[in-house]
């Protein structure tokens, strides 16, 4: 990427994806040798259901100001039926999150497959430019620090 | 207080033409917890290994980071290095700084920190994890392949050969494929079939092969060395233990004007049918579709005139199930068919057919007995004219790719005409002239020289019927451009390979990966070219891509080493990323409250249910969920299901993934 | 990009259609109606831009074909590139108006336009009598198609009184502030 | 049932016969067409050739207008006319600052969301499922349905029928009762705008259109466009010189066919100007 100079913001964006598609996609994106932001960085998982949503929280607490959450496309999944799952809990989870006061806007799905080395890059880079426009993420930051100091979030 | 060693490999130049990687590996030295830290050319060559074992004894670290390539590349290489210096494999991470790394970013200050953010974070994760073992698993030593074209039956072979048991499941009434319907093959020009019916009946009388014709994959269950595979067997209505293949059943059949999926529709058969004389097995079966009896509820002569009264109606398709070690996919590719070249006229004018369709012209076994004849009228064209690229190369039409076997194909269906035709004139039009491949391009060059084929290097517009000719817009590129119109007799069009119908849905009950146009993906273009990325299946033939015979064969017999050396090992070491419900000290046992919500969403029925029982009374005090090892293949499902958080998965704990996030994040 | 791309670059500015998307198959060409009458066919003047090179482009907005062209599009709808031959027809004939270089041979067909367009900034609506009355004055054609008159008169076809609309200011602006001369 | 119409200068001149049809056939279907006040040329054949803002502002104020005036349809049954609608409407969605400097040039601003349809376009949505009970005298006559280039490109704007021998017209004939032949130059084009200025090439064109026609025995030659119907019909002197023969298939307007088919006067219909006779029908 461009080097970064200090009158944009750079977000800074956490991708939690799976071992077998996504991680696999965004591998294909290098071998590729696509480019894309550098405001991303990505944690593998065996697999989308395996993402717990404390996750996500901690993501938040910890400064991200946003997040993309990426797996196998409905069907392809490596354990059947994981992404579907993650897709379900999500479906509950967001309106939680929603109620909690969390902007829900920042947290992209999506579903990147092993072979889809381009699609990994404009998913980064949208959501990038998504989040620029969104600016920093500050509100959930405050809240975290409040309640780990109330104890209240244990791991 | 952990010791951690850090490895950044430069790669040659891939990752330190845009990373710092000394930088990399000096604020990896100060991270809390790190011991070591260097930086190295190539960090998977033997120096680069012996530098990590040596670093492992001298700093007795108990943990090691390599800032490399991705884990799907080396994470083995360096596991097992630390192992052979003693460190417990699961105590070494990758930190992907290729991939995802210095392949994605231009060089700069923000790359160099992404790097190090990265190394960081595996650093944190690694201090948490925990000294793992292998598991063993059985094996089964039997080896499932998936398609009777000339991939299966190599691959069936080989393994056969091997010694090891093999099932061999094909959907249509013949093994054989694609190559039996060839008239003669590039560049050699030797009989197709005489070089593959041989092998066909090899398979159908080898001890070690199971054959079933027929038969579909409906389900596959397991993992590696353990899948559990079924079957079905798809009602033949005829008994071949019974049936003599006497044949007398398919003269009598009053339905005998069904097109043939053999000759491409280019020749008739009855309802109850063998395909072609040399089928293996040689035994007929009913098409129920076009068959009176079931479509119209009385006729039975085949059963009349049966002599072993073989004939048996109304018996619904089988399911068996089997116990596979290895799975081979060999289920080919197709042509292009109708209605994608409407300007080419193809499906409207009976003379414009495919290349698959002229090989069964050209075919001694074919409608015509090899004669090569207009399907309109019988005559004998004497202005034939071929077109490459039909449909390859064409993004508009959605396939970008090339066909890679048309360009031969077309010369050879022209030097056959040229050679059955003698006052015949040939015409190909093609974009290029890709003979890349032992004797290929002697072999274009003789089509040309000795034959005489006309080659016009432009694509054609449109082909148009008057008065019974089909007129051919084309261009010479050559000619600066000049449109040529050929009036020919009949047109054939090397339409583009693409996959097979019903492939997706394949690859989707074995949960392999497949590319945009339904071709199985390769673990690794270069170095794994037959393997998928889940493990214990592999890929041979043009279900992966167009191929010739020559790649078929080969990629078939690679597959099949692949599949034995699974096969011949005693036993199975199985990485022990799976989840584990936690114990704790009585009265607890486990915090697990026994919701078994778990049990409701494991793909892989993994989960049981314990007792635990006070040890004198032996009364039930609570049930918790226990994860059978060797069931588990740790996705983790179970682990963001859990209320109670009593389920982590080892390799991924919740406290290892919450320190690396937390890494990444806290600069 | 490369100065030595100057050409494809400016196309690409100007009408967003990437040269070298095109890798000279010909079907363009074969499937055009007038190839046999073009100095350069469609594809032999995307491969002539392809080189970049001036003289090349030169030859390219002072041939014939240009004008010839019907935007009929038959070659974009076959082209498997999906090129927009045609739009880039429209810019090379404008670009070939501006560098005053139109083939004599095609005067014709430029008068042809001119005329037209000039009856429609005056009235607003082409007027076909008019039209052809500029184009005879223009190419001094004056006795063409003067044989279609009578029965044309007696169909009805013809109208003398060229219709024009209110908005004739507003139609005058709109050739005034894109300069159409 | 009200829609925008707007008829574009040839149908109100050299094909004012296609513009009476179809103001004869959409009453009896019920439908009024209301021409779009004060509409202008849209440049057709004329202005992409030499200037794009033009190409695109003629058409912008003819679209703006029909918005104003409330049209959220209007049907164009010029093929070129329609074709320059519609890539004006294209290109403007496209790119914004091209809107702006365009709505500028036109001192209007708009959407530019109206739906604009073809004839055939038109005649499927509102006729097409009607015409059956309405059909007093069977069309029963082999025709040749002549798309010409325009009616169905640019496909990707259009996204109608099929580029490659589209079948949307023979379907409305096969409805009157017509026969449709298959033959070689459905979409090739006719020469169109080169008409005037090199009718030479317009003759051969043509020609090879009517005579193919001809061969293949078409009693008459179906079109939807304006030039088409000129160069085929106005033409057919110099293209009976080009071929040295008289041919003498006619050419119909589909709107002047359906109209025969549903009890319309030939008078209202304009068949009597044709140059070619079409007394064989």
């Amino acid at each position: 990427m461009e080097e970064k100079n200090d009158n944009i913001f750079e977000p800074r964006i956490i991708a939690f994806v799976c071992n077998w598609c996504t991680y696999a996609g965004a591998d294909l994106t290098g071998t590729s040798r696509i480019k894309y932001s550098t405001n991303v960085e990505i944690v593998r998982f065996p697999c989308t259901g395996r993402i717990d949503f404390m996750l996500l929280l901690k993501a938040f607490a910890g400064g991200a100001d946003g997040i993309i959450i990426s797996g196998c496309h409905p069907n392809d999944c490596h354990y059947t039926s994981g992404n579907f799952h993650a897709r379900r809990r999500w479906m509950v989870f967001r309106d939680m999150l929603d109620f909690m006061g969390i902007d829900i806007e920042r947290i992209r799905w999506s579903w990147v497959s092993a072979a889809e080395g381009a699609k990994w890059a404009d998913v980064v880079n949208d959501t990038v430019s998504k989040i620029r426009e969104m600016g920093p993420y500050t509100e959930y930051k405050k809240a975290a620090k409040f309640l780990e100091e109330e104890k209240i979030i244990h791991e | 207080m952990s010791k951690i060693g850090v490895f950044i490999c430069h790669c040659g130049e891939n990752i330190s033409a845009t990373v710092d990687c000394e930088r990399v590996a000096k604020s990896a030295s100060e991270m809390e917890g790190v011991a070591f830290a260097t930086d190295y050319k190539y960090m998977c060559s033997d120096p680069g290994q012996s530098l990590i074992k040596n670093a492992i004894r001298e700093h007795h670290l108990d943990g090691v980071v390599v800032g490399s390539c991705s884990p799907r590349m080396h994470e083995p290489t360096f596991r097992r290095a630390c192992s052979e210096a003693g460190l417990n494999p699961y105590l070494c991470e990758i930190a992907n700084l290729r991939e995802h790394v210095s392949w994605v970013h231009e060089k700069g200050e923000a790359t160099t920190l992404k790097a190090i953010d990265i190394v960081k974070g595996v650093v944190e994760k690694v201090r948490r994890n925990k000294p793992l073992n292998a598991i063993e698993v059985p094996i089964t030593k039997k080896a499932l392949v998936i398609g009777g074209g000339i991939a299966g039956i190599q691959a069936s072979l080989d393994i056969a050969n091997c010694g090891q048991k093999v099932i061999l499941i094909e959907k249509g009434p013949s093994i054989g494929g694609h190559m039996s319907q060839l008239s003669e093959t590039f560049p050699t020009l030797d009989c197709s079939q005489c070089i593959l019916t041989p092998r066909m009946v090899e398979v159908a009388q080898h001890p070690n092969i199971t054959l079933y014709t027929y038969a579909e994959l409906d389900k596959l269950d397991g993992f590696i060395g353990n899948f559990k595979a079924t079957i079905r067997l798809k009602a033949k209505s005829v008994d071949y233990n019974k049936c003599t293949g006497c044949g007398l059943c398919t003269t009598k059949c009053p339905q005998k004007k069904i097109p043939s999926e053999f000759n491409e529709g280019l020749g008739l058969r009855t309802a109850i049918f063998t395909p072609f004389p040399q089928a293996v097995p040689n035994k007929p079966a009913i098409d129920k579709e076009h068959c009176n009896y079931y479509q119209k509820g009385k006729c039975k002569v085949c059963q009349k005139f049966c002599p072993t009264g073989a004939i048996e109606y109304d018996k619904p398709d089988e399911f068996i199930t089997e116990d596979i070690g290895a799975v081979i996919v060999t289920t080919g590719f197709n042509v292009l068919k109708t209605d994608f070249f409407p300007e080419y006229g193809y499906g409207k004018y009976k003379d414009v057919i495919t290349g698959l369709q002229f090989e069964r012209l050209a075919s001694a076994s074919g409608p015509t007995l090899g004669e090569i004849r207009r399907p309109s009228d019988g005559q004998i064209p004497k202005k034939i004219v071929f077109i490459s690229c039909c449909g390859s190369r064409d993004p508009a039409k959605g396939i970008p790719y090339c066909s890679k076997i048309c360009c031969m194909y077309t010369a050879k269906h022209a030097m056959l005409y040229q050679h059955k035709v003698h006052d015949g004139e040939s015409t190909i039009f093609y974009m290029d002239v890709r003979a890349g491949g032992k004797n290929y391009e002697e072999f274009v060059r003789r089509a040309v020289e000795e034959d005489h084929v006309n080659y016009v290097r432009g694509r054609v517009a449109r082909v148009y019927e008057k008065n019974g000719k089909l007129i051919v817009k084309g261009v010479d590129t050559l000619l600066s451009a000049k449109p040529v119109e050929i009036e020919a007799d009949m047109v054939v069009l090397a339409t583009a390979g693409v996959a097979n119908k019903g492939a997706e849905e394949l690859a989707q009950k074995m949960h392999i990966s497949y590319d945009p146009y339904h071709f199985f993906a390769e673990a690794h273009p270069k170095l794994k070219p037959v393997e998928t990325n889940t493990a214990g299946i592999f890929l041979a033939g043009a279900c992966q891509s167009p191929k010739d015979i020559p790649e078929t064969v080969a990629s078939a017999s690679g597959a099949a080493v692949k599949a034995v050396s699974l096969l011949s090992q005693p036993t199975l070491v199985r990485e022990p990323i799976i989840a584990v419900v936690n114990r704790c000290a009585p009265p607890m046992f486990s915090t697990c409250v026994g919701c078994f919500m778990c049990e409701t969403i494991c793909p892989y029925n993994a989960i049981e249910h314990e007792e635990i029982k006070d040890r004198r009374t032996g009364k039930v005090i609570k049930t918790v969920a226990k994860i059978n090892p060797g069931l588990c293949q740790g996705c983790g499902t179970c682990v963001s299901f859990c209320r109670s958080k009593s389920i982590d998965i080892q390799g991924y704990t919740n406290e290892e993934m919450f320190a690396e996030v937390t890494a990444l994040l806290n600069k | 990009m490369a100065t030595n791309h100057q050409i494809s670059t400016r196309i690409k500015a100007a009408t967003d259609v990437d040269i070298d998307m095109c890798y000279q198959c010909g079907k363009c060409t074969a499937g055009c109606v007038l190839a046999d009458d073009m100095d350069y066919p469609s594809s032999m003047i995307m491969r002539m831009l392809q080189t970049n090179d001036e003289e090349n482009y030169r030859k390219i907005i002072s041939s014939e074909a240009i004008w010839l062209c019907l935007n009929c599009e038959n070659c974009i709808g076959r082209c498997p590139k999906e090129v927009d031959i045609p739009k880039i027809m429209d810019y090379l004939r404008a670009d070939s108006v501006k560098n005053k270089c139109v083939s004599p041979k095609a005067k014709p067909i430029l008068s042809f336009y001119q005329s037209f367009l000039g009856t429609v900034k005056t009235s607003g609506r082409l007027s076909e009598v008019f039209m052809t009355i500029r184009f005879k004055l223009r190419t001094l054609r004056l006795w063409q198609d003067v044989s279609l008159v009578p029965s044309m008169l007696a169909k009805g076809k013809l109208k003398f009184i060229p219709e024009s609309i209110k908005g004739k200011r507003n139609l005058k602006n709109i050739f005034k502030s894109i300069n159409y001369k | 049932m009200k829609l925008g119409f707007y008829p574009g200068c040839s149908l109100n001149g050299t094909a004012r016969e296609y513009n009476e049809s179809v103001k004869a056939l959409a009453p009896v279907f019920g439908i009024e067409l209301v021409e779009i006040d004060d509409w202008n040329c849209c440049g057709a054949s004329a202005a992409h050739a030499v200037n794009r803002d033009l190409s695109l502002a003629l058409p912008a104020r003819t679209l703006a207008l029909a918005e104003k005036q409330g049209f959220d349809e209007i049907v164009v049954p010029c093929a070129a006319c329609f074709n320059r609608l519609a890539v004006a409407q294209y290109e403007l969605n496209k790119d914004e600052l091209l809107k702006k400097s365009v709505e500028k040039s036109i001192d209007m601003t708009f959407n530019n969301d109206i739906k604009i349809l073809n004839v055939v376009q038109f005649i499927d949505k509102y006729i097409k499922d009607k015409i059956i009970e309405k059909i007093s005298h069977k069309f029963e006559h082999q025709v040749a349905c002549y798309y010409g280039c325009l009616l169905v490109r640019p496909h990707k704007i259009i996204g109608f029928d099929r580029v490659e021998d589209p079948t949307s017209l023979d379907e409305l004939m096969q409805l009157i009762g017509a026969t449709t032949i298959d033959w070689g130059f459905k979409t090739e084009c006719c020469g169109a705008s080169l008409s005037i200025a090199r009718t030479d090439l317009v003759a051969k064109l043509s020609c090879n259109i009517v005579k193919d026609a001809a061969d293949r025995g078409a009693e008459a030659i179906i079109v939807a466009c304006p030039m088409c119907h000129s160069n085929l019909d106005m033409r057919r002197p110099q293209i009976d010189e080009y071929v040295g023969k008289k041919i003498s298939t006619p050419v119909i307007y589909i709107t002047q066919a359906i109209g025969l088919a549903v009890g319309i006067t030939p008078e209202k219909l304009g068949l009597q100007r044709h140059f070619v006779k079409v007394n064989t029908l």
